[in-house]
């Protein structure tokens, strides 16, 4: 088989809310410290990569490399909604895989502000003679009218389908999830948000989408992340140092939703990430009983609990079983989140699918401080993105 | 009076029910314009009537919506008889989960929900309790 | 050296105005075709990547596969200025050099509407206290005050940079060039324009930005292109008729623009582009003496001009003399952009570096109909967006 | 009466004159905000006053612009004495062909654009003829 593609060197910024710097800014600051913590010059890049969902076709890419290196390399500009920042490291490392680099940058980088719910705009406000248009030949805007479209309720919904398919899951079980993740934050300075709430408190939150509370949704927030990676080959070239904290990739893959009944109405989450997961185990060789942690999506909180299942770390229908187990608490079975997870550490869209990374890479290199999970030595990251786009990795030391 | 169905996939025909393109192939069906068949490719398609009568299988109660919006509202995903997955705000219940149960039966109904300057009515639909 | 890889069927909407047809519509059309063209199922694609400027966040790709196949494929949602199909079709060869794909679907598309001049906007119209802002601490929007940022004023300038450092080159030169493209567009049902306009009527058409006058510039317009890719291991599988129509990717390059002195004030177009060619006729071992065709970047007049520099189509600094010689017409010694180019064909962004792929690959196959050039072999396909990005590809029969 | 620059690296110390980010290392020259060096990838700048004179190397003559933007003007790009290139409009200049030289000499000037609100006068530059 062909030879594994390492992590050399990775970094984010912290997630906030940034009124002073621009994507570039954020993007080429997260840059610079993946090259300085691989300790390697932007020079020796054969590729980059950048992710930015809203910021899609404005050449972020060429733009960050004008302000940290401008040598003229290759550059993919990529988006896939949530999976975005995953497509752009997966971009890189297929150049490596197909010979073409022997190492490349990933950034991902997003800047949100405070853009509420992520809806459908209403694009029919001043309209006031009806005339089909679209794909369904609607007169109206339907969103809120034939049931929900914004992220917080497709996600409420794929966890209530989880819930109606399943036993002993419900609102305190997505609530306990939503309490793990926050409790986990306040370890992690690069968090958004760094602080403990009671699952009363949670559940007492405003109610943005059933079961969903406010406490339960990721905000909205800034910041980049950024990889550089190296093919095996010249890994051998470098230094002593630098071969001792690279972290291998495993495992990459991304895939789309295939077609399912019902999936026309509502994006499917679940069998893309379900297809995912077994083909990264698959190409790795490591099963979900040998993970040391994992970060995946928790978008919201009835998010991460589907996963538990799509990913395997539970058994098959047991995931309300597996939260109330303490089993995903950063003290249990199979630590999820131990960042603070999108739910509190923050989703800058682009950045999540490459800190994600920074995040088990971090672990296994064991520079987690405060929020290391001992002897960590295999995990996995996943991302989802609506419309949908499912990435994963897995990592290893 | 002069009536529109909010979307072309709603028939207003005496009772009002939805039809779905369904390709003549593998019989998926689709509510959208097409292009091809989304499960295999081919590109033809019949008009199939979708069963007005299922059972609730997802929901969320929406609380935060755009303004012209009424919250709260339910929205669910309703499994039609004939097994076609509906989305659509379940109408007739209070929206409170004590009020919610998954499974429970639902058929299709119409309203209107407003009109045009033209006095124009857009139907909507939604299931209720049946 | 790895198996070269193949492009199995390719396609090209028409270019126009449509009303009635979205991105998904024009997209899956081109699509479809592709796939058509290359006697295959959207099943056997492995990837899929789709690349759109102005919809580079809208998950396009995976919209096009929910109408023609949603087969679960990895999508790569793309963008990279007027490169971006390029991007798109280059995505999927690198899937296919790393052993990941055996086949894959690339689509490039674009609506366009009536966009005008892409220029910056006028960000602070509603401005009544000056305060710096953006990276340059400006308080006005300065288009129009430190010069011109509009495409049709960068690519004008960047003509007459060379009509300055080289002899024989002026507003005759460039208007014979949208002349040529113009001519040749009558030949070319797919063209957005067929129309023939004497130099005169050229030179005389409202004046954009001298020296590009309206019918030098390239219009806005719609359309979509699409192309099957297949690994050299898999062509060998597939039928006589499908090898036989296969045409070979001997090179594929793209590059972005290295620092140089002025490049921060006005993107440099040049490097890039010979950095590109360099490489590519490397990659292909061919000359461009041996090219019987090539279809560049004519966005504007000026630019064709300096491509046949930049892609050593000609004596350096020899740019005027090629145009004036004939060389570049149907019937000269390098017959260039056959297809009407940008300027006639139009300009579909994300479309036009697969639809160019499509009119060399249909001159090789002996399939261009009125417009063939006889016995056309080798070709070259070039595009070119600001800030920066430039892909080549050389095709071979 | 307070004056403003249009852009920060537009000084308005007497005389007039641009300043430039340049790298310690490489002397690349840069005039926006700078993060690291676009040439050679180090952090460290110092500010660099650009020569007032050069020469035209490129121009258009721009037609078509937003609304607010008198049109014909001429955009040029200028290649100062000391090999900074800047970019401008040309003033003092009638906007056709037939008065512009590649290759002719220029000068930074100063001029007033416009006032905001409190009367404050956005100071912009351009290069006219020597
Ligand atoms: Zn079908
Ligand atoms: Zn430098």
């Amino acid at each position: 088989m062909s030879q594994p593609v390492w992590i050399l060197g990775v970094s984010m910024t912290k997630f906030a809310r940034y009124e002073d710097e621009d994507c570039v800014d954020l993007a080429s600051t997260a840059a610079l410290a993946a090259l300085n913590d691989g300790g390697i010059s932007i020079n020796e890049m054969d590729i980059m990569a950048c992710g930015s969902l809203f910021q899609a076709s404005a050449g972020l890419g060429q733009q960050v490399l004008g302000q940290i290196g401008q040598t003229g390399i290759p550059v993919y500009n990529v988006s896939n909604a949530c999976a975005t920042g995953a497509t752009a490291l997966r971009t890189v490392y297929m150049s490596i895989k197909a010979g073409e680099s022997e190492m490349g940058l990933a950034v991902g980088v997003e800047k949100m502000g405070k853009m509420g719910l992520l809806a459908g705009a209403d694009k029919k406000a001043d309209e006031n003679v009806y005339e089909p248009s679209g794909r369904y030949g609607s007169v109206v805007s339907v969103d809120g009218i034939l049931g929900t479209n914004t992220m917080p309720g497709v996600f409420a919904q794929a966890g209530m389908k989880y819930a109606y398919e399943n036993d002993g899951v419900g609102f305190e079980q997505f609530a306990k999830v939503a309490y793990k993740n926050h409790k986990h934050s306040i370890l992690n300075p690069l968090a958004q948000y760094q602080k403990e709430f009671s699952e009363e408190e949670i559940q007492q939150s405003p109610m943005m989408s059933y079961p969903n509370t406010l406490l339960m949704c990721c905000p909205t927030g800034d910041g980049a992340a950024a990889a550089v990676l190296v093919s095996d080959e010249k890994l051998k070239t470098l230094s002593a140092e630098q071969q001792d904290r690279a972290v291998k990739i495993s495992a990459s893959v991304l895939t789309s939703d295939p077609y399912v009944e019902g999936g026309q109405v509502q994006p499917d989450v679940n069998t893309l990430t379900r297809n995912a997961a077994e083909k990264a185990y698959e190409e790795a060789g490591v099963g979900p009983d040998e993970l040391d942690l994992v970060e995946l999506h928790d978008c919201f909180a009835t998010a991460e609990l589907i996963h538990y299942d799509n990913l395997k770390l539970c058994e098959s229908g047991g995931a309300g079983d597996f939260i109330d187990s303490g089993a995903p608490f950063r003290d249990g079975k199979l630590p999820v989140n131990v960042s603070g997870g999108l739910i509190s550490k923050g989703h800058p869209i682009g950045a999540t699918g490459i800190a994600n990374v920074f995040e088990v890479s971090t672990h296994l290199r064991n520079e987690a401080g405060d929020r290391q999970i001992e002897g960590a030595k295999v995990g996995l990251t996943h991302v989802i993105g609506l419309g949908s786009s499912c990435g994963i990795h897995i990592l290893e030391k | 009076m002069s009536q529109i169905p909010i979307v072309e996939y709603l028939s207003l025909d005496d009772p009002p029910h939805l039809v779905a393109n369904e390709c003549k192939n593998c019989k998926a069906r689709f509510f959208d314009r097409r292009n091809a068949c989304g499960n295999c490719g081919t590109t033809e398609f019949q008009k199939a009537k979708v069963s007005s009568t299922g059972k609730l299988v997802a929901f969320s109660i929406v609380h935060r919506a755009a303004p012209t919006i009424p919250v709260p509202y339910i929205s669910g995903l309703v499994e039609t008889d004939d097994n076609t997955t509906v989305r659509s705000n379940i109408i007739g219940v209070e929206p409170s989960p004590e009020h919610i149960e998954l499974g429970m039966a639902l058929e299709l109904e119409t309203y209107e929900l407003e009109k045009d300057d033209k006095g124009t009515a857009c139907i909507a639909f939604g299931y209720k309790p049946v």
